[in-house]
């Protein structure tokens, strides 16, 4: 089954490598098949970033995202700019510190990333953080790849710094459910 | 002792001489400037399998084809970053580009200065004739101010090139001027050229006597090299920026010399990874 | 000149100056006259037979059979590569 | 990544600019020279990592008029050669290439393309330049060219160009397109010893043979053995037309000679050149004929058109150059009507139109978005309706 995935964000909160962990991981490690792809150009450098990722259990066709059935906001702008485009009855994950929804919005699930990533040592790993959510709260990508996603992208120096990002996002998805 | 008559000369093992004579105008400075470079391979003691010579489009360029040596005739203007390839591909090779004015500083002039920058391991040895002479004798980017062209028929407006002051000012390590005429000269200043590591440059003073002796009243090509005869002074250390020249001035002597001769780290694309090897 | 001081060089007595012989390929010349112009010794003149294309090519001038120092500069000179000497071995 | 290796077996996420890259390692390139131009940087930028690691060379050029000369003059002298640009980084090249022709120099250029004319949109999907690559150069030629759709294709196609290359001595083009350079997908690289490598041709004669003449092709494929700088054979290389010696030569009857003996060492030899994917073609009566980014939507469309009931399949040009006239030419005995989805306002359509009698109708936009599967299948569904 075709997941459409959107994460976005500002550029410089890094939701290219959100993007290229989730389809490494599920290409390469949950035996899935996955795209990527990415805005481009000067525009996407100040302002608004995204990533697209589908990920399939067959060979992927068309690689663009219309509409999303997954969309993952991590600041307002993104947020309001693609909402509309969400699937009706599509899964929302949020930056809940950085995202406010709209009055009438429907379920929802959050994560204060930026502030997690905050109390870890380097907010840049917010993304990360919502890499682990993502995969705790979906269940798109399996923590075992999500983890090995980490270890073969990133350098060696940062790869532990990461796996605490990711698996801190996880177990927020986790104990989310639990209570 | 009166002359023999032969049927082929000493330097005809540098030559394809099946290919000659060659198609320069009687009276042109190319083939003497031929003669210095075949004479330099000869006596460089570098076997002539390791000699490439690349050139672009003009009369100058089809030197190449007559010397016994890998050739490149290549397009107009791009010998330099053709030459560029073969000596970072082969640096065992000793790479000659042996072009014109118009095409190594007119069309080709972006290919030199960042070759100089980068001091690739190339000789260039340029035939300025101060036009485009193989179509005609039209305005080129050596030509005087004021000088008569085919396109330039009131006189040229635009201040001419002064190549070894340029070429200085972009890096070669090695710069010369010499004539069609200063051919002991400028043979000994290509053999310096062969020894040195990185990017050299000779310019050679040669009359074109059909596209630019002509149309600027300097007579037949014998008249032109007694110009040279008679004005040229030999100064090595002469200020670069006085190198200007204009053969219908009388008042202006023309300055030839080896004027640049120093050391610097050839180009080398894997300088770092060695420098990383070593450390 | 008797009595007039004439600057020579110190090894005058020793060196020999040479001789040489010109060996020309008459096809190859295109008749531009650098050869006979700037012949340090004035050995040269221009033939007055043509080669197949109608040029002159230079022969030895009469009375310089002597002249000849084999220093070359024809040689190099030469935009076709028609003349060269060699010195002739005493 | 472990830069040292030349040919990182494996399975890998990658970028398709990067996985051109990784196609020229794994093929021998020994040597790139290229300027950056978006959206093709991501290839200079890799292998500007990643061959210096391994031995091999990688300038920065002046730029492409440069870098394309470069390429010449590296490949005559036995470097396996690749540069990587956009379209008006191919204009530039387009004098050099037309160089790399006629002294039959064989070498890779990898085209990103994105929006044109001019300047155009250099962030975004085009499939702008496909005629150029056929014609751009001046002068009648051959060379062939791959569109890869995927950047597992990146890899292959880029390989495959190599040995193209080497085999029949002409530049060869990697036309991929900025949506292809710019998405990331799982490509798998195999052990170094099963990549497909074709050596060029060398010559059977010694240096100083007077009886060798490195521009006569003495076999039936028309290409002469190569000879490279430093090998002793001190041959001229001419970009004026020249004769069997290499000598130039510009009269008719030898530039005619030399400029047939280019164009046919492929024409007469597209079959080993040539290659496609057929899709549904089997019962098909209905062809939609495309490649590169388009090719997916295309994917899309037929299976969206199968599930309506149409009989409708699917010819994806793995070579665009040399075209597939004779398939075109057979599929016109079968299917009634050609659909051609194209980023551009109708290129590679024209070459269709030019071996069937039969509709072909053109999907186009100028590009800067990816051609969306919707249009393909309207037409479709309109050409079902009116057969």
């Amino acid at each position: 089954m075709r997941h459409d995935i959107r994460v976005a964000g500002f550029g410089g909160q890094g939701m290219l490598l959100a993007g290229l962990l989730i389809g490494k991981a599920a290409a390469l490690y949950d035996g899935k098949e996955a795209v990527l792809t990415q805005s481009y150009g000067p525009e996407a450098r100040g302002g608004a970033s995204n990533a697209d990722v589908i990920i399939d259990d067959d060979p992927i066709d068309y690689p663009l995202i219309t509409n999303p059935d997954h969309f993952v906001p991590m600041f307002q702008e993104a947020y309001e700019r693609y909402r509309p485009s969400l699937v009706k009855d599509g899964i929302l994950l949020i930056e809940s510190d950085l995202v406010r929804p709209f009055a009438d919005e429907g379920p929802y699930r959050g994560i204060p990333a930026t502030r997690i990533a905050e109390e870890l040592g380097r907010r840049i790993v917010a993304n990360v953080v919502m890499v682990g959510f993502f995969s705790g709260a979906t269940g798109l990508i399996s923590p075992q790849a999500g983890e090995q996603a980490i270890r073969n992208t990133l350098r060696p120096r940062l790869v532990d710094l990461n796996l605490k990002a990711f698996n801190a996002g996880y177990d927020y998805a986790k104990k989310q459910e639990a209570s | 002792m009166p002359e023999i008559v032969v049927e082929s000369h000493p330097i005809d093992t540098v030559f394809r001489t099946e290919r000659l004579p060659h198609i320069f105008c009687p009276g042109c400075g190319i083939g003497p400037a031929v003669h210095a470079y075949a004479q330099a391979i000869l006596e460089s003691g570098i076997p002539k399998e390791r000699h490439a010579c690349v050139s672009g489009i003009g009369c100058s360029a089809r030197v190449p084809g007559y010397m016994d040596v890998d050739s490149y005739h290549t397009t107009h203007g791009r010998p330099i970053p053709f030459a560029t390839a073969i000596a970072v591909v082969k640096p065992e090779m000793e790479v000659t580009v042996f072009s014109g004015d118009g095409d190594l500083f007119g069309i080709g002039g972006n290919h030199f200065i960042h070759a100089a920058r980068r001091n690739v391991d190339i000789n260039i040895i340029c035939i300025n004739n101060f036009n485009y002479g193989m179509t005609g004798g039209q305005v080129g980017p050596t030509t005087p101010l004021g000088a008569k062209a085919s396109t330039a028929p009131y006189g040229n407006t635009e201040p001419a090139f002064n190549l070894p002051y340029l070429a200085a000012a972009t890096g070669a390590v090695f710069v010369a001027r010499w004539t069609a005429l200063h051919v002991r000269q400028l043979k000994e200043a290509i053999l310096r050229a062969m020894q040195k590591k990185g990017f050299t440059f000779i310019e050679v003073l040669a009359p074109c006597p059909v596209g630019f002796g002509s149309p600027n009243d300097l007579g037949d090509a014998i008249e032109e090299v007694w110009l040279y005869r008679e004005r040229c002074v030999v100064d090595h250390s002469v200020y670069l920026p006085d190198l200007e020249l204009d053969l219908r001035r009388k008042d202006k002597p023309f300055v030839m010399g080896n004027f640049v001769d120093i050391e610097k780290e050839p180009f080398d694309p894997l300088a770092m990874m060695k420098k990383k090897e070593g450390e | 000149m008797a009595g007039v001081l004439v600057r020579q060089p110190l090894d005058k007595a020793t060196v020999s100056i040479p001789v040489g012989r010109i060996y020309i390929i008459p096809e190859r010349c295109k008749g531009c006259k650098f050869c006979i112009d700037f012949c340090p010794r004035d050995v040269l003149e221009e033939t007055s037979a043509m080669n197949a294309k109608g040029y002159h090519y230079p022969v030895v001038a009469e009375g310089k059979e002597e002249e000849c120092v084999a220093c070359q500069f024809c040689s190099i000179l030469c935009p076709e590569f028609a003349i060269y000497t060699e010195e002739v071995a005493e | 990544m472990s830069p040292e290796e030349r040919v990182l077996t494996g399975s890998h996420f990658l970028l398709g600019d990067h996985a051109c890259a990784e196609g020229g390692l794994a093929a021998g390139c020994d040597f790139f020279a290229g300027y950056p131009i978006t959206p093709s940087t991501e290839v200079a930028e890799r292998l500007a990592r990643r061959l210096p690691a391994v031995g091999s060379i990688f300038i920065q050029m002046e730029d492409e008029l440069a870098s394309m000369a470069a390429l010449v003059g590296a490949s005559l002298s036995g470097a396996r050669a690749m540069s990587a640009t956009s379209g008006p980084g191919f204009s530039l090249m387009m004098e050099n290439i037309g160089m790399a022709v006629m002294m039959e120099a064989p070498c890779v250029v990898v085209n990103i393309q994105r929006g044109a004319p001019s300047t155009g949109l250099p962030t975004l999907v085009g499939q702008s330049d496909m005629m150029q690559a056929r014609w751009g150069s001046h002068g009648d030629y051959e060379i062939a060219a791959y569109s890869p759709s995927s950047p597992q294709e990146c890899f292959d196609h880029v390989i495959k160009a190599f040995n193209t290359a080497d085999r029949w001595r002409i530049p060869v083009f990697v036309m991929a397109d900025e949506l292809i350079g710019h998405m990331s997908e799982r490509v798998v690289i195999p052990p170094a010893d099963q990549i497909p490598r074709v050596e060029r041709k060398r010559p059977r004669h010694k240096p100083d043979d007077p009886d060798f003449l490195h521009c006569l092709a003495e076999d039936e494929d028309l290409v002469p053995p190569i000879v490279h700088a430093g090998e002793g054979y001190r041959a001229n290389f001419d970009s004026l037309t020249h004769d069997e010696k290499g000598y130039p030569a510009t009269f008719p009857e030898p530039h005619d000679r030399l400029v047939r003996r280019l164009v046919d060492k492929i024409r007469l030899h597209t079959d080993q050149i040539i290659e496609y994917e057929e899709i549904f073609m089997d019962d098909a009566e209905l062809a939609v004929i495309a490649y590169g980014s388009t090719a997916r939507s295309a994917r899309r469309a037929i299976n969206e058109a199968r599930r309506e009931g149409v009989r409708v399949g699917l010819l994806r040009l793995i070579t665009v150059w040399p075209f597939p006239e004779n398939k075109v030419k057979e599929l016109s005995n079968q299917v009634k009507a050609f659909v051609v989805p194209e980023l551009n306002l109708g290129q590679m359509s024209r070459e269709v139109e030019r071996f069937t009698s039969l509709p072909v109708i053109g999907v186009n936009h100028a590009g800067g978005v990816m051609m969306a599967p919707d249009p393909i299948l309207d037409a479709i569904r309109e050409v079902k309706k009116n057969a």
